[in-house]
């Protein structure tokens, strides 16, 4: 009896992960704007990851195409040292989608770990977390960054994002913990608490499920969040200069190649113009579909 | 065998600096239940039945008094050490909708208890399956239809269901449920109460049923004793049958009046007390805190508070100065 | 109204802390800059064709009252400062307290920020509320969707496009700072209309990028209020529509107007970008500047203004729910 | 038991009335064939379980069916109004509230929480062109006062300082106010307790009679209705399965439900082992069956006709009823 | 967009409204003093602030000036003193007269501000020993012979005149007493040596209450990022001085100005870098014009010495021969730059005058891979899989440096590392945030190579201090050279303090020292030995001479000027200010 049951559950389980990703599959299907979003994002995961590879470490110039309007061979023209701009733009990406990600996940591992621990312990240390998450929303994140990037030098996007992430998990914090303190109050909650199931269950297998959208929300909202901060940093010139990046990009073509000044270098500046715009929608188009993917309820309908 | 003594809860809620709002919620509550038994609470809203509850199921903590489980006194432990005793008190919540987690199946849900089980028993993942199949057979559930399923594809009976299902997982030996039909269609209602009562029977797990209905007290334990609980206080206590049909303390007398009467099956009751205003949270420093609403006061309710006591030719406890037996509940037609 | 002077309390002594904290953070900050304001003025001097010795002579000058006492000693003097509300002189400015800088330069800060934000405010919460009726439909979809891109869209981006349009591509509106100088200042019709020229893409920019917040905030209160009981009710009761509409209106856009006060206090903050782009010589700018010339008086005094700012719309947020809130006025938290 | 005293009660006869509700699954029916007459000056009580169609079937009443439900067939005639179901725009608007008081399910929150009671009540005044604000304020205070408020405190004061208890009693002078004569109650005491419930039921009671009206109380719970209510519904399905005279249809109820809702309530008194659970669950939108009886999975007394055919409602003096059982049972 | 002005006079040579910009002063502000010392004054030297005499760019003599103030000077033979002539009427705006007092007190100021001439610094070069007023419009002054300077003159010149009616509360009354006791040693000296510099703060904080100007114009009004200045009607010249008015607009960066140009919105403006599209947008835009001058500056690549492989001269050779310098000119400073043709540490232009002779005979250093190679091997440096490496087998990248915001010499680092590349030398351009970090970070020895302004003429001393000064290890204190081991004092690039040149030793440092008391004949020789040094030995490798562009436009003005010795720009004067006062510039209406 027992030798029969065991494979069952075990192909249960699996059949429940399967009817997971169908659903999954049938919330991005339903409307065509969210697969759109997918493809969007996976282009962007791909392009950063596998994107710089397409190229040498080093791309080449063509001293006679300097900053050259859009053509067949180089689809956004080319910067003012005779590159391809869609290959900066690609090779680029990186440096932007590194630290976008790296905010992303330190924003919400610390938002998320904060505001669990806020709202699931409650009194004194939620007090004092509180107090300064509050603070912390109430310093005012560019300004800050200005000042910083006077002390600090953004080496790498990993410590660009580092910096990015300690700044911007607070609105995250705030709301897990509204979250938490809501769901605390739920009956399931209570009944773990009843049945002795320890506190890490509950945290990770009660809470955070039911936290996942909002979690995955702000996961995605962060990044856009990120590639605007430093792309925006990096335009205003404030930081040191990082040859493969929108942001250097965007500023070189306002302040070297007059980009709004002259149209041959019109594409030099579109080009990361439009990869964060679509970027953003990709993003919007799938923060769309999260609630439905994480609610057992809307996914099955 | 858990057993209550005085207990106090007093809730402080933080206001503005300018100092905290209490809320006495219990002011010295004493309760005992056997093993097996049954025990009802009832009272009007906010008279502190829920805290009660979940201060018995270990889901609160009280300022004062001593909880007994199986002769262990809780007071002598340190709050990590009783939970396993408290552990064999599970609470049935009033609401089936968010007592289970949306996003888990009915075998996640049940897994969970039963994996912390036979990790504590050395058992092995066979047996979980096993005994989540059985605790869901033991409520009435097909656990072939009703385990991959998420909460949101049951009804609300099913899911209370599967709510005492999980409580079972850890054999408890008590049930406290908190209005744990009130949320359920009139028509299943008593479903789920006769499963209460037949876990009662089958499976000796005593029931603590918390509810506004008198009635349904009665149906799951008539053998146990009603507690009447007024603003903190149980004002009256004793048999349940007794209680009912000859309640002595005003406060009941008005509680069990204002039950509808069944037109064309009953006719109301001999000496119907009028139900009484709505509370409206009044002094309590001294005298009887039924006194602004009772429509029997002496002056002594002024200034003295009743405890809860036995007297002379009343079989069952109660805290009133003036106890007279009325006879308000409806009577059956078949009767007169 | 003493629940309302009771939380005014409690907010001024936690602004007041948190003052206090921000200076604190911006003066270690700022003592930790490398590359110093002198070396920045010997180098200008030295290739305007000054020898060098003179050049550190002259820069000596400038910045000879360099305090040679403790940091610790320096940050106590700072706080002391503080307190007496002075922020010292401005190093690129001699003799100019930061305050009067700030002074000067909030007012170019405030303007379009108020003025964008108001419309962008006024413009999102009508099609806000209409997207939240016809959320069914396509429109619905139409200005969700295009609501949430043009929030996501940076305001830098924003910004760029509508210099390289309205300023490059088809000339018609000025980008170069807020006033042309051959209008003199005063309450005549010129100053006023260049004034107002000027003001157009910053504040339009402004708008644009708020507006999609505003529709989805916007939308997502309507539903919500929609969704209420008492609508309903009301409807049931046989209110006239424009009394319920009053109703939804009122109840949708209270939340919205702390967003608003809170927006506005961090856009004081956020208005680098426009600044920088339109050359409108706000608070943006002054901290981008005192950044590059390293005016650490100035970069402080600006940014702990602007976290001021972020305070008091906190506050004045929170003053303004309970004032407009009757749940919250009479002491019970709104859900 | 309250009776009609002034006589000047209009009635109300719904006829036929069928809503359906628009899902992913096609437009489905919430109350279905449904006929009933609100005799003048009486109280009905409709009892049903959750989603059975009550409140459906009284927002009819106003024809206020909310998206994406809509009225599909069927008439709701109201003395000296005519039939409801044609009403549009400001005739519909000026009917409701003037003509028709409706409480609404969850009057807790029946209230706009940013504005006073009164001038709510001015609102509402206004919208039905009420010259005499004082005479309206004046009527509000007296029916507060009529159900043990403190009318003027209460008209000055936000609907959260308000407990449930009053807040209903606020929603019936609501209802009440600009002389409505029809009024409907929908689940006037769920979520109040025992002693508030009885308050209220005493409330609508006397206010019934002291204003001779037309009244409906709408309730999943048998015992608010065998206390206020003359006539009851007994509804299931989407379906009215039984009505009659409340002492009748209580004391001797013929449809299979009704027998079984009533078994299933536990009593104060009596034999308690008596009370029996039905067996089975109510059905909701999506799973009432498209033809044959509503209640066919849950009876025991189960034929082939049921499978196939609605029954049909059969007058039998006072009472109806809904089932193939029930007619055979007579005819045998 | 015209319309609403405010002004009256319309005096002299036509009217008008001309607009400009001063891009060495980023952000006009309102609040700001009409004070030519404060950081942020709002004051237009040549417009509103006059100089004792404008300074031009002579390739070879630093002395040449025309007149501001003073119409006329003689320098005394042994450079020991200069006698100013003032202008015989020039008067303030308010209509007193300019005064050798006024001239005097003005010097005052500047020796609180530590002025090239009038430093305090005791042995300073060149500085000013005596101010004496002849009479009313004529005055002597002296130089400090202890420690002469051939540019003594020159600093004179750059002196700004101030209304001492309007500032005599700066200076106290025993000021030059104070200036005397400075002078000597011990404390009292250094005591007031500091109640000087003290005064020097006072200055900078000064804000007349409205601007009295000796110049063409009169500051009206400023707005944030606009200043409006009217003509002075008792200007000396005023009859001559074209426009009514003058807009300054506010500098934000380079590509405001290439907005401005493009849409012809400036009648002239200084140079500001600009990408070949763009300049041929301005160049296109109707009556623009760019008028080229002499600009004694250049860039170069510098090395840091003590860092290998730097150390080794062969492998500067060898990067010499790989860099384009042609191509790293075009893709960086089309416009405002000529590569350079040998790297001497001179401007081409003045090296042709200073060492016509010298100049043919050196290593041009020609783009050659195949000498590069020879080079590279000579150092030890060998070639592994297409790539060089360092003698020791490391890997080798050849790390630029330049300050965040340089752009084209950003653009020029990325091309160099684009022509590195693609010959086998792995390369990186890192930027620092700043000029004055990249400035500081390079004084400590942070960078193993950065570009270095050169070149900076025309006084001979200034143009080798750069490559044989306080970088390289020499410093030059009150005439007494001494030279401190790489790593130390500021010695960063870490040369050979000795060169053999022509098979003799030399100290370049103890040269260019030298040049700083020479006269342009005794110098001659000197430069040709540092130019040999320098180009043998390269400490830097100069890439490109910069070229004083300016900006023009004929639609509104003309009468710009044509020949190659345009004033000295850079400094604070607007060079357009001085064309307009000496009435060169002509209305077109
Ligand atoms: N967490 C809490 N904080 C503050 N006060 C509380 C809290 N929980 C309960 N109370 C107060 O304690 C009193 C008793 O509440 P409790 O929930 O036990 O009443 P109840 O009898 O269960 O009422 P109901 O019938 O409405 O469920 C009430 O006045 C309630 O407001
Ligand atoms: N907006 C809607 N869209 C779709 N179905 C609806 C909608 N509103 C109600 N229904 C369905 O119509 C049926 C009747 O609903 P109704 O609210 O009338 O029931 P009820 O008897 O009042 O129930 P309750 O006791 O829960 O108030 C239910 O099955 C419900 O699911
Ligand atoms: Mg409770
Ligand atoms: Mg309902």
């Amino acid at each position: 009896m027992s030798a029969t049951l065991i494979p069952e559950t075990a192909s249960a389980t699996t059949t429940m992960r399967r009817n997971f990703w169908s659903g999954v599959w049938r919330v991005m299907k339903r409307k065509p704007s969210r697969m759109a979003g997918v493809v969007i994002l996976v282009g962007f995961a791909f392009m950063g990851a596998f994107g710089p590879m397409f190229f040498p470490d080093h791309l080449p110039g063509d001293v006679n195409a300097l900053t050259k309007p859009p053509s067949w061979e180089h689809w956004f023209g080319t910067d003012p040292q005779g590159r391809d701009v869609l290959a900066l733009v690609i090779t680029g990406s990186r440096y932007v989608l590194l630290c976008a990600t790296v905010t992303a996940v330190i924003t919400v591992v610390l938002g998320t770990a904060l505001g669990l621990f806020s709202g699931f312990k409650r009194g004194r240390w939620d007090t004092v977390l509180m107090r300064i998450t509050d603070m912390k929303l109430t310093i005012p994140g560019l300004p800050l960054l200005l000042v910083l990037a006077t002390v600090w030098k953004f080496s790498s996007p990993i410590q660009m994002g580092l910096v990015l992430g300690l700044l911007g998990w607070g609105g995250v914090a705030r709301a897990v913990r509204a979250q938490t303190l809501s769901l605390r109050e739920r009956g399931f909650i209570e009944a773990a608490r009843g049945l002795g199931l320890s506190t890490s269950h509950i945290v990770g297998r009660e809470l955070l499920p039911s936290m996942a959208p909002y979690i995955a929300m702000n996961m995605l909202i962060s990044v856009t969040g990120a590639v605007y901060a430093q792309v925006g940093l990096f335009f205003l010139g404030v930081l040191p200069y990082e040859s493969d990046n929108w942001g250097v990009m965007l500023n070189l073509a306002v302040f070297q190649a007059g980009a709004m000044i002259q149209p041959n270098a019109l594409g030099y500046l579109l080009a990361p113009l439009l990869a964060i715009m679509l970027l953003t929608l990709g993003i919007v188009l799938v923060v769309d579909a999260m609630d439905e993917i994480f609610n057992p309820r809307l996914r099955e309908e | 065998m858990i057993t209550g003594n005085g207990i106090v809860k007093t809730f402080k809620q933080r206001g503005n600096m300018l100092g905290a709002r209490e809320v006495r919620a219990l002011r010295g509550v004493d309760f005992s239940i056997p093993k097996g038994g049954a025990a009802s609470f009832i009272g009007e809203s906010g008279c502190g039945k829920t805290t009660l509850g979940r201060i018995i199921a270990g889901l609160e903590t009280y300022d004062d008094g001593e909880i007994v489980i199986d002769g262990v006194p809780m007071s002598s432990l340190t709050l990590k050490r009783r939970q396993p005793h408290f552990r064999k008190i599970q609470m049935i919540h009033q609401d089936p909708y968010s007592a289970l987690n949306p996003t888990r199946t009915v075998h996640q849900t049940l897994r969970a208890p039963l994996a912390l089980r036979a990790k504590q028993t050395g058992r092995s993942k066979a047996w979980m399956d096993e005994r989540a199949a059985e605790v869901l057979s033991l409520v009435g559930l097909d656990p072939a239809t009703v385990l991959a399923r998420y909460p949101h594809q049951l009804s609300g009976g099913m899911r209370q269901r599967v709510v005492i299902a999980r409580a079972l997982t850890v054999d408890p030996e008590m049930l406290v449920a908190d209005e744990a039909v009130s949320m359920i269609d009139v028509s299943l209602r008593l479903g789920i109460l006769a499963l209460l009562k037949d876990l009662r029977e089958r499976l000796g797990v005593s029931v603590l049923f918390i509810t506004h209905d008198v009635a349904t007290a009665r149906y799951i334990g008539d053998d146990g004793d009603l507690y009447v609980i007024y603003r903190g206080q149980v004002v009256e206590r004793g048999p349940v049958d007794t209680v009912i049909a000859d309640p002595v303390h005003p406060y009941t007398q008005s509680l069990l009046s204002a039950i509808p009467v069944l037109h064309g099956l009953e006719l109301p009751g001999e000496q119907p007390v009028v139900p009484l205003e709505a509370l409206n949270a009044g002094q309590d420093d001294v005298g009887c805190l039924f006194a602004p609403r009772c429509p029997f006061r002496g002056e002594r309710c002024d200034t003295e508070r009743p405890l809860l006591q036995l007297t002379e030719g009343v079989p069952q406890e109660h805290a009133c100065f003036h106890p007279e037996r009325r006879s308000v509940i409806a009577r059956p037609m078949s009767e007169v | 109204m003493t629940l309302i002077a009771r939380r005014l309390a409690g907010h001024l002594a936690r602004g007041f802390v948190m003052i206090l904290v921000v200076a604190t953070i911006s003066f270690f900050i700022v003592n930790n800059i490398p590359g110093d304001p002198m070396a920045a003025r010997f180098e200008k001097l030295v290739e305007g064709g000054m020898s060098p010795e003179a050049a550190a002579q002259a820069v000596k000058v400038l910045y000879g009252f360099q305090p040679d006492t403790s940091l610790w000693q320096q940050y106590l003097d700072y706080m002391a400062g503080l307190l007496r509300l002075d922020l010292g002189e401005s190093i690129t400015r001699p003799g100019t307290p930061v305050l009067d800088v700030l002074a000067e330069k909030t007012k170019w800060t405030v303007l379009p920020v108020l003025a964008g934000t108001l419309l962008s405010f006024l413009v999102g919460i009508i099609l806000g509320v209409y997207a939240a009726i016809k959320r069914k439909g396509k429109l619905g979809d139409l200005l969700a969707i295009s609501g949430s891109l043009l929030h996501g869209i940076p305001q830098y981006v924003l910004a760029m496009l509508l210099v390289v349009i309205f300023a490059t591509l088809i000339p018609i509106l000025p980008a170069d700072g807020p006033v042309d100088i051959l209008f003199e200042p005063g309450l005549n019709a010129g100053y006023l209309g260049s004034l107002a020229e000027h003001a157009v893409l910053p504040v339009v920019t402004y708008a644009l990028s708020a507006y999609g917040g505003w529709i989805l905030a916007m939308k997502s209160s309507v539903v919500t209020v929609l969704g209420d009981d008492f609508i309903l009710a009301s409807e049931l009761r046989g209110m006239k529509r424009s009394i319920v509409f009053r109703y939804i209106a009122r109840n949708a856009i209270l939340p919205l107007f702390t967003i608003l006060a809170l927006s506005l206090g961090l856009l004081l903050g956020g208005a680098v970008f426009i600044e920088k782009i339109f050359n409108y010589p706000g608070l943006g700018l002054l901290l981008i500047d005192s950044v590059n010339e390293r005016d650490y008086a100035t970069m402080s005094g600006a940014f702990l203004l602007i976290t001021v700012a972020i305070i008091i719309a906190n506050i004045v947020a929170d003053l303004f729910y309970t004032v407009i809130d009757p749940r919250v006025r009479s002491g019970e938290e709104a859900a | 038991m309250a009776q009609a005293t002034t006589g000047q009660a209009p009635g109300v006869r719904v006829d036929g009335l069928t809503v359906v509700y628009k899902t992913p699954a096609g437009e489905l029916p919430a109350v279905r064939d449904v006929s009933l007459t609100l005799e003048p000056g009486s109280i009905t009580g409709i009892v049903g379980e959750s989603g059975s169609g009550k409140s459906t079937l009284a927002l009819s009443l106003l024809n206020a069916v909310q998206p994406p439900g809509r009225i599909s067939a069927g008439s709701v005639e109201i003395d000296g109004l005519g039939d409801v179901v044609g009403f549009e725009g400001e005739r519909l608007r000026k009917a409701r509230g003037a003509h028709i008081g409706y409480v609404f399910q969850a009057a807790q929150n029946s209230l706009n929480p940013l504005k006073t009671v009164g001038k709510q009540l001015l609102d509402l005044g206004r919208s039905h062109g009420v010259e005499d604000r004082r005479g309206l304020l004046r009527e509000a205070q007296e029916l507060l006062g009529r159900m043990g408020l403190d009318g003027a405190r209460v008209l000055d004061s936000y609907q959260h300082e308000l407990s449930g208890g009053m807040r209903q009693r606020v929603g019936i002078m609501l209802a009440l106010v600009l002389n409505a004569q029809v009024v409907v109650l929908d689940e006037p005491t769920t979520a109040l307790d025992m002693i508030t419930q009885a308050n209220i039921l005493k409330i609508v009671r006397e206010v019934h009679a002291e204003r001779g009206l037309t009244t409906l109380v709408i309730t999943h719970d048998i015992g608010v209705v065998a206390e206020v209510a003359d006539r009851l519904a007994v509804m299931y399905g989407g379906r009215l399965v039984e009505q009659g005279p409340t002492r009748q249809v209580l004391g001797d109820p013929r449809h299979p439900y009704t027998k079984g809702l009533i078994k299933a309530i536990p009593r104060l008194v009596g034999d308690i082992d008596q009370a029996r659970a039905l067996p089975g669950r109510p059905p909701t939108l999506a799973t009432v069956p498209k033809a044959g009886c509503v209640f066919r999975e849950r009876c025991a007394l189960r034929m082939d006709i049921c499978d196939t055919d609605d029954p049909a409602a059969v007058a039998h003096g006072p009472r109806i009823v809904a089932c193939h059982a029930v007619k055979v049972k007579e005819h045998a | 967009s015209g319309g609403g002005t405010t002004n009256k006079s319309s005096s002299g040579g036509g009217g008008g409204l001309f607009t400009t910009i001063d891009v060495n002063r980023p952000g006009l502000e309102q609040s700001a003093p009409a004070n030519p010392y404060a950081p942020k004054g709002n004051s237009f030297v040549g417009y509103n602030a006059m100089n004792i005499a404008w300074v031009k760019n002579h390739l070879t003599d630093p002395n040449q000036a025309l007149p501001g103030i003073a119409a006329s000077w003689e320098i005394a033979p042994d450079n020991s003193a200069i006698t100013l002539k003032l202008q015989p009427n020039a008067k303030w705006s308010d209509g007193k007269p300019v005064t050798a007092e006024d001239v005097k007190f003005s010097i005052g100021v500047a020796y609180t501000q530590g002025s090239t001439a009038f430093s305090i610094t005791p042995g300073a070069a060149g500085a000013a020993a005596e101010v004496t007023v002849v009479d009313d419009a004529t005055l002597k002054i002296t130089q400090d012979m202890a420690n002469p300077s051939p540019k003594f003159a020159r600093g004179v010149f750059d002196t700004i005149v101030l209304p001492a009616h309007v500032w005599s509360s700066v200076l106290p009354a025993d000021f030059w007493d104070k200036l005397k006791a400075s002078r000597g040693d011990g404390a009292d000296a250094e005591k007031a040596r500091e109640e000087i510099l003290a005064l020097g703060e006072k200055v900078l904080a000064f804000a007349p209450p409205k601007d009295v100007s000796a110049g063409p114009f009169v500051l009206e009004r400023v707005n944030p990022g606009e200043a409006l200045l009217v003509k002075n009607k008792n200007f000396f010249n005023a009859a001559n001085v074209a426009p009514d008015q003058v807009k300054f607009l506010n500098y934000t960066g380079n590509e405001q100005i290439w907005n401005y140009l493009t849409a012809g919105k400036l009648d002239h403006s200084a140079f500001v870098a600009a990408p070949t599209d763009v300049m041929n947008r301005i160049k296109a835009a109707p009556g623009s014009d760019v008028i080229k001058g002499y600009s004694p500056v250049a860039v170069g690549l510098a090395f840091n010495q003590s860092k290998k492989p730097y150390d080794n001269v062969h492998v500067r050779r060898g990067l010499a021969h790989l860099i384009n310098r042609e191509e790293v000119t075009k893709v960086a400073s089309p416009e405002g730059g000529t590569a350079a043709v040998t790297t001497t540490g001179i401007h081409q232009k003045a090296a042709q005058a200073w060492i016509p002779d010298t100049l043919g005979a050196l290593e041009p250093y020609k783009t050659d891979v195949a000498k590069a190679e020879e080079e590279f091997k000579t150092a030890g440096l060998t070639k592994k899989d297409g790539k060089w490496t360092l003698a020791d087998g490391k890997p080798w990248k050849v790390s630029m440096h330049a300050p965040a915001g340089f752009s084209d010499w950003l653009s020029a680092q990325e091309n160099i590392k684009s022509q590195l590349i693609k010959v086998g030398i792995d390369a990186e351009v890192v930027t620092t945030a700043d000029f004055p970090l990249y400035l500081e970070e390079l004084d400590a020895g942070k960078y193993d190579a950065g570009f270095w302004l050169m070149a900076l003429g025309p006084a001979p001393y200034d143009i080798y201090q750069r490559l044989y000064g306080r970088s390289n290890g020499w410093n030059n204190i009150a005439g007494k050279v001494s030279h401190s081991p790489a790593g130390k004092n500021g010695n960063w690039m870490g040369g050979p303090e000795e060169i053999e040149v022509d098979g003799t030793k030399v100290n370049p440092g103890e040269l260019t020292a030298k040049l700083n008391s020479s006269t342009e004949e005794e110098a001659k020789p000197i430069m040709a030995q540092l130019a040999k040094a320098a180009n043998q030995d390269l400490p830097v490798i100069q890439l490109w001479d910069y070229v004083n562009n300016q900006f023009v436009n004929n639609s509104r003005f003309t009468g710009w000027p044509t020949d190659d010795e345009i004033l000295r720009s850079g400094a604070k004067v607007l060079l357009s200010g001085v064309w307009i006062q000496t009435g060169m510039i002509k209305s077109k209406s």
